[in-house]
């Protein structure tokens, strides 16, 4: 066990200067230096899950052509610790109908897969302290797929647990939706392994800065990457499941406090973690620029990325929180075509395109992209030709069964 | 004693107390609960034998979705009305599932196993030569009994509601 | 890592259990889950052997994927199957599927 | 010289053609079949004349010292067996003189007897089904002439029997003719199935039917004698049976029931000629153990003068060439038999074309005898109901004496060379017992064709009797019939014209095996080196006088008044009996079989119905309907019944694999 998977458990760059008793494995592996990068990931995460939310209150606000919150702390920064302290000190409730031994377990096996990803993911560099990544993992691709899915037995616990059959059912949905969009997300992760030749998430970023970032070797392979993580996490537009003005929460309507407040943490930690992880997959991880390398300046990247990893990363936060506001909630139906009509064949055209690319090189790669678009602009077309006058109809017969946009409250 | 096999003990101690929990529990629901404990503890049991990649796959395979359709199977289907009958047969079943661990074990114990040899980590690449040369058929029959398997369960799951297009098409 | 014997023993009573929820179980759904544990036991044997009788082979990791694959296969179509006979049957108690008896 | 093969797949394209396509046609499938019919054979001699031609040059190019021959392997059919054992079998074709002749007899009989039924058959209304299965009949004897593979040629030879019956039961409507079929097929049944055990025990010595290699095998000595000898003799059963042996020969008479030109090709080309044929190809077989060669020399004795003696009393003008058709394979055989190959296939060449034109003279007579006697009762076959047609048959007349002198062997026609050259033969093996019985029975044979001769060409004409009922004694009916309507009439030119054309080589067919004259037969139709011939004045004097003395003697008792005939009937009624009767051979056979065959068989059905049946399939229905019945109560539906019986199965396979608890090894790891 110790000896050779020993190798695949320590700090892939260690510092120079950091002392031999830090890094040395002590139980099972763990190093001292993993116990603290643990507790760091997790202040990180908790951290900026506070300053997550904060910002998507200031999207919405200016989104919605007002303010968002102000008077806690400067443009209302501290409005997200407060929160969290009223959270913590609100009585955790347990209706009666609920399951005594599950109903409070859930709420952790919906986070800690998500906190468990961390793991994996390459922050990138920063002057003197070397490589950021807690475990540079062979498998992490196929880690960074099994590790979320395993949210789903926490969705359906909360949902079975609670009691209460509306819960049950927005479980039932939440999962549904979960599955189905598990589906793209990993073809789409072939096209990358397959440009990289690697599941580890470091040879992964390497490889782009070689090759160019996949976000334009890959555009379809990004689309529904990012597509259905943002699914994934029940984000707008694909959050019907826990759409909070119509059913009220989903699995989570029982839940209350602190366990109520674990989901969300859960909610924009995996917002966290799904920026972060298409940064590291598309957009060249902690690579200043594409073909930054190429041109000498790679140094810039080697020094300062984990600078650079944030800002995409927090770039695509803000994208995500952007969606949220300004496009409709799906209808299940619509949700679940979506899943299995558009994404699921965009991730294998993707994928076979990449394998034309790595076999036929760029110019057929080119033109199979090209072919791709066109028809797909074509589909496109005729899909809305004759689509639109019976969605028109629905509109006008039953305007209560529209999804609204939440905040201008404008039917669609 | 080492630490992964100190690890191995634990392990295998909570499969196996879910595993017992699996079988006797019950609400079906802990039932499956249980099973899907047991089979995460299974993978960190691949995971302890360096078979990391199975352990993910596991995980993957029976943590995130094989357990949810055991879920649902359970939801769509009403619980036992006669829980009392849940457990008819137990006595033959532990007579014979006791008869089977005891020859299991006389087979186990009574023999001498050629000694462990170093452990070695097979990596991912090894695996995927192995799976797509030597096992190449196997791999593709396994691919093509899943599609069968997909399709089968399609079919077979469908509504067959009288109006359903599967009823009107039976019926034309 | 542990003597061999010790895992053989372990997975044997693993699939004992299986045995025995497939034999004592009447929910359908439950006997399809004994099921699940029988195979796992097994395949954790394959690998355990795989790895620590004959290191380096690795033969007993992809029996073991086999196992994996299939099972899912063989556990999505006996859902299926229970769900169909249950809207046929209005019953999944294992007892109630007698059609087939003489 | 490769397209030998299309001799047997035209007649076979015929036969295709017309039972597939020119069926559907209605009322024109008659004269379509029959085109189609004679278009194909006579294709078939178009390239029996270009092999032929051919065929000097080309079968001296590959002269070898195993013989002149031309092999031509086909593609292969089937494949049977694993590696070592491998058998593939290929059609293998085979040009030599020996098939070039039987080639050309067959083809040219074939063809002008076919034209002949055009005229004969008309009327009939199944005359293109004649037609069709005439064309199958060809093929096949096509391929057994050409087959140098014997299973090959046991799948044309099994043809061959199956037209036969087919042809002879052609009127089936009428019980005798169907009989009569069922006995030629049944009787040469039995005869195949001994070529058939032949076949097989050789297969089994060599691994192989292709003739050539098995011919190798028995002359180098690789199959031991007592096998060759036991194969030769289950072989020449078969020949027996198609070609009428001894005793064997009872279909051969029966066989009259077909049509006339149907005897015709049988009596001559075809049915009979395949088994002569047989041990002519086979010969290395044979020849190889003196004791076969004993065999076929007896059984050819034997027949030859034993049906010679059955024809002196037959009444039956078909009856009467039958025999003589037997006991002149009689003579074939017996020449093969001695060693003299040459001399045995030259009479079979012979034969066939004055025998055929004897059939074809009978049925002339019958066709214009049946209207006469039409409504009368009377037999038109039965020579005592003919008589002085020489004035109103002239062409017949004339082609029958001559195809009878033929047969009778005088001087200069086809007959007598052969028959002399088997004479010889006979002579030269020091086989004196068959020369005796050989000239006896040339006296026996011209006395009975020149009886059937004055019989129905000359004396008085009898038809004209009008008495209903026919004479069951050899006595003349001298009353004159009261009031009769028809005439007796020569045939019409379409068959008139064949007996014509076929009395040219009945004339000259000998004249290609004059001794020291003209050798072309000997040179090429042989066995090992040629032998020179050279005529022997005695016996070609003591045959010809043989033959005389028949006519002489035939002239005396039925052109002249003398009543020789009652006579002698009357003087020896106990062999006159036994003569008419044929040796009572049909009455033997059917005494065997009622109270031999039949008892067996009889036992046989009790031991089937009271112990097989009765106490075992009656048994076993309910016993396992008894322990269904138990059975399926173990299909209880609970799952964990069925998972009991599999856990214990289990366990009982790991403890017998593992040779018991105490010592468990995973024997099979």
């Amino acid at each position: 066990m110790t000896n050779n998977a020993a190798s695949e458990l320590t700090l892939q760059a260690v510092p120079s200067w950091m002392p031999a008793f830090l890094v040395a494995p002590m139980i099972g592996g763990l190093s001292l230096a993993d116990l603290i990068a643990l507790v760091v990931l997790l202040l990180f995460v908790l951290n900026f899950v506070m300053i997550e939310i904060w910002m998507e209150r200031k999207v919405a606000g200016h989104v919605q052509l007002r303010r968002g919150p102000l008077h806690v702390g400067p443009h209302g920064s501290l409005q997200s610790p407060a929160d969290v302290l009223k959270l913590l000190t609100k009585e955790d409730l347990t209706p009666v109908a609920a399951d005594p031994i599950v109903f409070p377990m859930a709420p952790y096996l919906v986070f800690v897969p998500v906190f468990l990803t961390f793991l994996v993911i390459p922050w990138g560099p920063l002057v003197l302290f070397g490589n950021f990544v807690i475990r540079p993992f062979d498998l992490g691709l196929v880690y960074m797929v099994a590790i979320p899915a395993m949210q789903g037995i926490g969705l359906v616990m909360a949902g079975w647990s609670s009691g209460n059959k509306y819960s049950l059912l927005g479980s039932a949905r939440v999962v549904a939706q979960l599955i189905s969009y598990e589906l793209p997300m990993v073809i789409a992760l072939l096209g990358v392994a397959m440009m990289a030749e690697s599941l580890n998430l470091t040879t992964i970023v390497e490889s782009q800065m070689k090759q160019g970032w996949n976000v334009f070797l890959q555009p379809i392979g990004f689309l529904v990457f990012f597509l259905a993580t943002m699914s994934e996490m029940s984000r707008a537009p694909f959050d019907i499941a826990v759409a909070e003005s119509e059913i009220v929460g989903g699995p989570f309507v029982e839940y209350s406090g602190m366990r109520w407040g674990m989901f969300y943490l859960a909610e924009f930690a995996a917002v966290c973690l799904n920026s972060a992880l298409s940064t590291a997959l598309f957009l060249g991880g902690w690579e200043l620029f594409p073909g930054s390398h190429a041109l000498g300046l790679g140094w810039i990247s080697d020094q300062f990325g984990l600078l650079f990893f944030m800002g995409k990363m927090i770039v695509l936060v803000v994208i995500i929180q952007w969606a949220r506001f300004v496009l409709p909630r799906l209808r299940i139906d619509q949700l679940m075509d979506f899943a299995w009509k558009f994404l699921l064949p965009a991730g294998f055209v993707n994928f076979i395109l990449t394998a034309i690319l790595q076999v036929f090189g760029f110019v057929p790669f080119a033109i199979g992209i090209g072919l791709t678009l066109a028809l797909a602009a074509v589909l496109l077309a005729t899909y809305q030709a004759r689509r639109s006058p019976s969605t028109v109809a629905l509109i006008r017969t039953a305007p209560e069964a529209v999804p609204t946009s939440q905040g201008l409250g404008l039917p669609v | 004693m080492e630490l992964s096999a100190v690890a191995f003990y634990v392990v295998a101690g909570v499969t196996l107390v879910a595993a017992l929990g699996v079988v006797v529990a019950r609400s079906v629901v802990y039932a499956a609960l249980l099973l899907i404990l047991s089979l995460v503890m299974t993978g960190l049991i691949y995971l302890l034998l360096l078979a990391d990649f199975l352990a993910l796959i596991q995980i993957l395979v029976y943590g995130g979705t094989v357990s949810i359709l055991l879920l649902f199977a359970l939801m769509l289907t009403p619980p036992e009305t006669r829980p009392e009958l849940n457990h008819r047969g137990w006595a033959l079943g532990a007579v014979t599932s006791g008869a089977l661990f005891a020859l299991l074990l006389v087979a186990s114990l009574a023999d001498k196993w050629p000694a462990a040899g170093a452990a070695r980590h097979i990596s991912l690449v090894d695996l995927g030569r192995a799976l797509f040369s030597t096992w190449a058929v196997p791999f593709e029959v396994a691919s093509v009994v899943l599609l069968v398997a997909l399709l089968g369960a399609l079919t077979i799951a469908r509504s067959t509601s009288p109006g359903s297009k599967i009823a009107r098409r039976a019926s034309a | 890592m542990v003597p061999i014997e010790h895992i053989m023993v372990f997975t044997g009573a693993l699939f004992c259990l299986g045995v025995y929820g497939v034999m004592a179980r009447r929910n359908a759904v439950l006997v399809l889950m004994a099921i699940e544990l029988m195979l796992n036991a097994v395949a954790i044997n394959l690998v355990a052997f795989g790895t620590l009788v004959y290191p380096g082979q690795i033969n007993g990791m992809v029996f073991a994927i086999f196992v994996v694959t299939i099972a899912a296969a063989e556990l999505g179509l006996g859902l299926a199957i229970v769900l169909r006979v249950y809207r046929m049957r209005s019953s999944i108690n294992v007892d109630d599927i007698d059609l087939m008896r003489w | 010289m490769d397209y030998a093969w299309l001799a047997p797949v035209l007649p076979i394209g015929a036969f295709a053609l017309n039972v597939l396509i020119w069926r559907q046609m209605g009322a024109r499938k008659h004269a379509l079949s029959a085109l189609t019919t004679l278009a194909a054979i006579g294709g078939a001699f178009l390239v029996f004349l270009a092999v032929f031609s051919d065929a000097s040059a080309h079968l001296e190019e590959t002269a070898t010292s195993s013989g002149r021959h031309l092999i031509f392997e086909g593609t292969p059919w089937f494949t049977v067996g694993v590696a070592p054992h491998l058998y593939v079998f290929a059609p293998t074709l085979v040009v030599d003189w020996l098939s070039i002749m039987m080639l050309g007899v067959v083809t040219f009989l074939a063809f002008l007897i076919e034209f002949y039924a055009t005229g004969y058959m008309k009327g009939d209304n199944r005359y293109w089904w004649f037609f069709s299965v005439k064309a199958l009949f060809t093929a096949a004897m096509l391929g057994v002439v050409l087959s140098y593979n014997f299973l090959l040629m046991y799948i044309c030879w099994e043809l061959v029997g199956l037209c036969s019956f087919l042809l002879i039961g052609f009127w089936y409507s009428e019980r005798a003719n169907a009989e009569a079929a069922k006995k030629a097929f049944i009787t040469t049944r039995v005869g195949d199935v001994g070529f058939f055990i032949g076949l097989a025990l050789l297969f089994l010595k060599t691994g192989t039917f292709d003739m050539k290699a098995t011919f190798a095998a028995v002359e180098s000595g690789a199959i031991d004698p007592a096998t060759v000898t036991i194969a030769g003799i289950l072989i020449f059963l078969g020949a027996m049976g198609k070609s009428g042996q001894f005793p064997l020969h009872v279909w051969l008479p029966d066989a009259m029931a077909g049509p006339t030109p149907v005897s015709a090709l049988v009596h001559s080309a075809t049915m009979v000629a395949a088994g002569v044929y047989l041990v002519g190809r086979a010969y290395p077989i044979f020849h190889a153990s003196p004791t076969t060669m004993g065999i076929i020399t007896t059984v050819g004795t034997i027949t030859a003068i034993f049906a010679a003696t059955i024809a002196l009393t037959q009444r039956d003008i078909k009856r009467i060439l039958a025999y003589s058709t037997i006991s002149q394979l009689g003579y074939m055989i017996m020449a093969l038999g001695v060693g003299a190959y040459t001399a045995g296939l030259f009479h079979l060449f012979t034969h066939a074309f004055f025998k055929a034109l004897l059939f074809l003279g009978a049925g002339s007579v019958i066709h214009s005898m049946e209207p006469v006697l039409h409504g009368t009762g009377r037999n038109p076959n039965d020579i005592f109901n003919m008589g002085g047609l020489r004035k109103q048959m002239p062409v017949t007349f004339w082609t029958f004496l001559l195809a009878s002198l033929s047969l009778a062997g005088i001087a200069p026609l086809a007959g007598f060379w052969s028959k002399d050259a088997i004479l010889v033969g006979a002579y030269e093996a020091d086989a004196w017992l068959p020369l005796i019985v050989a000239l006896f029975t040339a006296f026996l044979t011209a006395f009975y064709m020149f009886r059937c001769i004055y019989l129905v060409f000359f004396g008085p004409a009898r038809w004209q009797v009008a008495t209903a009922t026919p004479d069951h004694h050899d006595n003349h009916s001298t009353d004159h019939a009261s009031g009769h309507h028809a005439e007796p009439h020569e045939s019409p030119w379409t068959m008139a014209l064949p007996l014509v054309l076929i009395c040219v080589p009945a004339i000259a067919a000998g004249w290609i095996g004059i001794p020291g004259f003209s050798e072309a037969f000997a040179e090429t139709v042989r066995f090992g080196p040629m032998i020179e011939e050279h005529i022997n004045l005695v016996l070609a004097g003591a045959g010809t006088l043989a033959g005389l003395l028949g006519i002489g003697l035939a002239t005396l008792m039925y052109l002249t008044p003398v009543s020789g005939p009652r006579l002698i009937s009357e003087s020896f009624p106990a062999v006159y009996k036994t003569l008419y009767n044929k040796y009572y051979f049909d009455e033997m056979y059917q005494w065997i079989i009622d109270h031999v065959v039949l008892a067996i068989a009889a036992m046989a059905a009790t031991v089937d119905r009271k112990i097989l049946n009765d106490r075992i399939v009656d048994w076993c229905g309910p016993f396992l309907q008894g322990a269904g019945a138990r059975l399926r109560l173990t299909t209880s539906g609970y799952i964990y019944h069925y998972a009991f019986g599999f856990i214990i199965g289990i366990m009982a396979i790991g403890v017998v694999i593992s040779g018991g608890i105490p010592d468990m090894r995973f024997a099979l790891w």
